[in-house]
């Protein structure tokens, strides 16, 4: 039985208003094409948690998706600030939970393993724990030092956008791993879209470049281009240019809401979106050709 | 090409560079740091081995990268691991010699504020936040802060304490069994500070043409200095060459 | 600078009298070729942790190598009991810390981690909890619930069997990866045996494969088949019929001490036991071909 | 092939798989299991998942694995991940349907013993120790057991819990805040013994031309058994078939 569908679809069905989300990737692989959906479809009131922010939440939060951001850092990553956000941020017009990238990841780990927290090493800095609750401290049993702890993070849905799966969701992913598959197994349901789909054979040929299994997954939506701005390894180029013009656009609320009606509103999918680039922008971003030697499994 | 004339980030590269050791784990990040790193392998340090936080060890980008998680650091790489990984396995386990530091506010005792100006509930300025700084300051062996030398930088207390260098000086750092030692030195466009055996922030070196007051005047509180304050080296003809020829031709972060 | 040297030579630089050692490898990858140095050595009092002690380490402890076992299983896999252990203890003649597999690897991961300890949660099997004090209990934060918890292992020497590695120590590792991984990361010092040695510029091509980075690498031996009677994925198979024959060699002490007469002490090293198993066995362990399909990584 | 001809082995194996349901994700071990899975699949349960505690998933062995890290199981797996990913993401976050365990004992409460017979200090008979038993009793929605059915394996007390079925009864297993249901039926060459509801096991059901009296000879305590104690529908014919020339033809297993 697929579990093949439209991007449409899995979002129509797996993200509800209210819903904690965890859009993965780490400036690597984050699925755009899915936050353009949920901004088209008019989902509202959500927790949006990522340990960068990035481009994409600053859209969501701009077209009104969002109550509530779970972060590690919030910048424009190699730019300067994420405006959108922190304008909601300072004006508290947005509620906030604020980690540091470890605190952060530690608790999708937590969740992602079905434990009720995880420990750290202190690092001396306290002003973080002194404003997050969710930051507790045990004692060590075997030294009597204090541990910080975080819990569990258990997002309802989590979106990972992969380089190829298979019709039941098992994917091949390599390059920048973020907290991609952390986030898969954290979450109630996974929505999987991916570069390219193929069949069972080429992921059955290099299981340990499988690193999330169909198991965890609920939707496989073929989406090429979904990450762009950002980048897919080996498929595009990160776009450094609309990055920095994003610090032009995110300026005023006028050319921000003209942006996301010509290239979110107006458009009805990825497809479009990337038609609309053209193709200069698409030379622009190919990558070139740098494979991976093969390694032999052997038949016994 | 004049090897006498040399702008300030430039002079903050190649002074952060030379800190560096041979065989040095260094936790990179993008821009100042990467280029002092890539210009300490050229020269004195061919064994530096870099590590980037999104998982990427031992990169050979093939141009300059933009961003922490650029493609080009990945292709031709030693190894890419996940997050979870390299904060672990890489530096709360100890195998990271070195990290390297900004911030918009440094204070006294080196602590480092990321995170917002003025009241966290109420902010005047809300700041990026921590991303990994808070566990680099805490668990690299050494940490090395790079930052223009501006009075609204170095406050004599930062508005929040996003990662620690000395907390309030003394042993106040040792004794919250955080297991690096803390900053070695800030390298500014006027000097290098280091801290004293209090933890203390202390001007240890001019830069050439730069005089204590000049510094004093960029600088939050009243500034100790070492006796017989040394000058910097001035960037040599070689360490400009590199860094303009190799590894930013476009001049993107010089 | 290269790491590469001879296995005698590591053995006899980073393995002493009385160290904790790890030789990993969870049914895949045993380095038998390194246990058999260490007994040809006579190194003595050591302490043996490994998940399963597999036939190397009741190799060790017959030829009077060990003064301990840690472990979570201590069975012949697939075959039956591990005499030469299970007899030691039986008689009190080895110590012993006993856990299961997950509390066993936890050990690691917090060694590996740099954690004062890692949680789990309760088993609700409390009786090896009683035997071994290094169980502790501390209560989640959260919920007030407890979890059990265990202290970091931290041995003196881990030895890793790998299938490519450059002379860094910067390896690819694929097939079953076991605590593999975790043991390198966990140990004083790291002896790699591999087998292949490889131009940095395969690793390069892969970056995603290197399991183990060379910075955590103390030493790295070229040997062939290392692993056998266990088995290398893609390079040769297990032994079955040696793991079976084990059961019989090990029944008394004069065909125990004839086998490790025969096969560890007369030969001066892997290569001359591997010849002198013969073609016939070389045949029969044969892996066919059957190659990871590539990835491309892209050239920016 | 005479269908009314089946040693015991296979009995045991056709009446586990018949447990199984179709889309259950099922921790495997070689041997007995192995063979029920694979007999379910090849059945009324083509969509089972079969995890292996060495880290890998949805393998397709091109011959019968003898250990539990054969190389036939990852050659053309579905994935392959390391122990302590198979340990948490799967079975302690509760991904796991299905545990299969194994031991020297089964007590009148499901609870087993793979560690010693006599004191552990000072033991008579040293058995192999856990494994990853004690956690796939604790943490897999439902456990089964698969054992012959001898006396000595049935004692009404373990000398040893290695890993746990419903402790003392009643509550006592909820009670220790473990997360999985606990063992919902013991599969022997005789019937198959189920918890009542106060964790017991009682004989829930004969195998073709056994008694119960055959069955109390075997057990180490008073048994008790379901009203109108069923008896099992013998093997068919198919399953004898799939099992004999498909999947065991060598008769390692059975």
């Amino acid at each position: 039985m697929t579990k093949l569908t439209t991007l449409h679809d899995a979002i129509k069905e797996y993200v509800h208003d209210g819903d904690l989300l965890y859009a993965s990737g780490f400036t690597h692989l984050i699925p755009f094409a899915a936050g353009h959906e949920i901004i088209r479809q008019g989902v509202k009131e959500l927790t949006l948690a990522r340990a960068t922010p990035d481009l994409i939440y600053d859209q969501m939060v701009a077209a009104g998706c969002a109550k509530k951001v779970i972060f590690s850092y919030i910048g424009n990553p190699g730019v300067g600030s994420l405006r959108e956000v922190r304008a909601a941020i300072e004006s508290g017009k947005l509620d906030f939970e604020e980690y540091s990238h470890f605190s952060m990841i530690s608790r999708l780990q937590a969740g992602a393993s079905g434990l009720p927290f995880m420990p750290m090493k202190q690092t001396g800095a306290r002003d973080l724990e002194k404003q997050n609750p969710n930051f507790q401290r045990v004692a060590d049993p075997y030294s009597g030092e204090e541990v910080v702890v975080v819990p569990p993070l258990k997002p309802d849905v989590a979106i990972v956008h992969v380089q190829r799966a298979d019709s039941q969701g098992n994917a091949h992913v390599w390059g920048i791993l973020g907290e991609q598959r952390l986030a898969a197994f954290a979450s109630q349901h996974v929505i999987m879209t991916a570069e390219e789909i193929v069949d069972e054979s080429v992921i059955r040929s290099d299981p340990n470049r499988t690193l999330i299994p169909g198991l965890v997954v609920d939707a496989v939506c073929h989406v090429p281009f979904c990450a762009h701005p950002s980048y897919t390894q080996g498929y595009h180029d990160r776009d450094n240019e609309f990055y920095l013009a994003w610090d032009e656009i995110s300026q005023t609320k006028e050319t921000l809401q003209a942006y996301l009606k010509e290239w979110v509103y107006d458009l009805p999918d990825r497809n479009a979106y990337w038609e609309k680039l053209g193709p200069e922008v698409h030379q622009r971003l190919r990558a070139g050709e740098r494979f991976s030697q093969p390694v032999n499994y052997g038949e016994y | 090409m004049d090897k006498l004339t040399y702008n300030p980030k430039e002079l903050m590269v190649v002074n952060a560079a030379r800190l560096l050791r041979d065989g040095d784990v260094v936790f990179v990040g993008v821009g100042i740091p990467n280029l002092a790193c890539n210009l300490a392998m050229r020269t004195h340090a061919p064994n530096l081995q870099m590590i980037y936080e999104a998982g990427v060890i031992g990169a050979q980008p093939s141009r300059l990268p933009l961003s922490i998680g650029d493609p080009s650091l990945v292709t031709g790489a030693l190894s890419v691991c996940s997050m979870v990984d390299i904060f672990t396995l890489y530096l709360q386990r100890g195998n990271v010699d070195v990290g390297f530091l900004g911030g918009a506010q440094i204070d006294q005792f080196g602590n480092i504020n990321a995170t917002v100006i003025g009241d966290y509930q109420n902010p005047k300025v809300r700041l990026p936040g921590s991303g990994g700084s808070m566990e680099i300051a805490g668990w690299a062996n050494r940490c090395y802060i790079i930052t223009p030398h501006q009075k609204r930088r170095f406050p004599a207390k930062v508005d929040f304490q996003t990662s620690i260098g000395f907390l309030d000086g003394g042993d106040a750092r040792a004794k919250t069994g955080v297991r690096g030692g803390g900053p070695e030195a800030v390298v500014t466009d006027l000097g290098i500070l280091k801290p004293d055996e209090n933890g203390e922030l202390v001007l240890a070196a001019l830069h050439p043409g730069v005089d204590f007051e000049k510094v004093q005047e960029n600088t939050g509180w009243a500034l100790k200095q070492v006796q017989n304050c040394p000058v910097t080296d001035p960037p040599l003809q070689d360490e400009l060459r590199i860094l303009r020829e190799e590894l930013d031709p476009q001049r993107i972060y010089i």
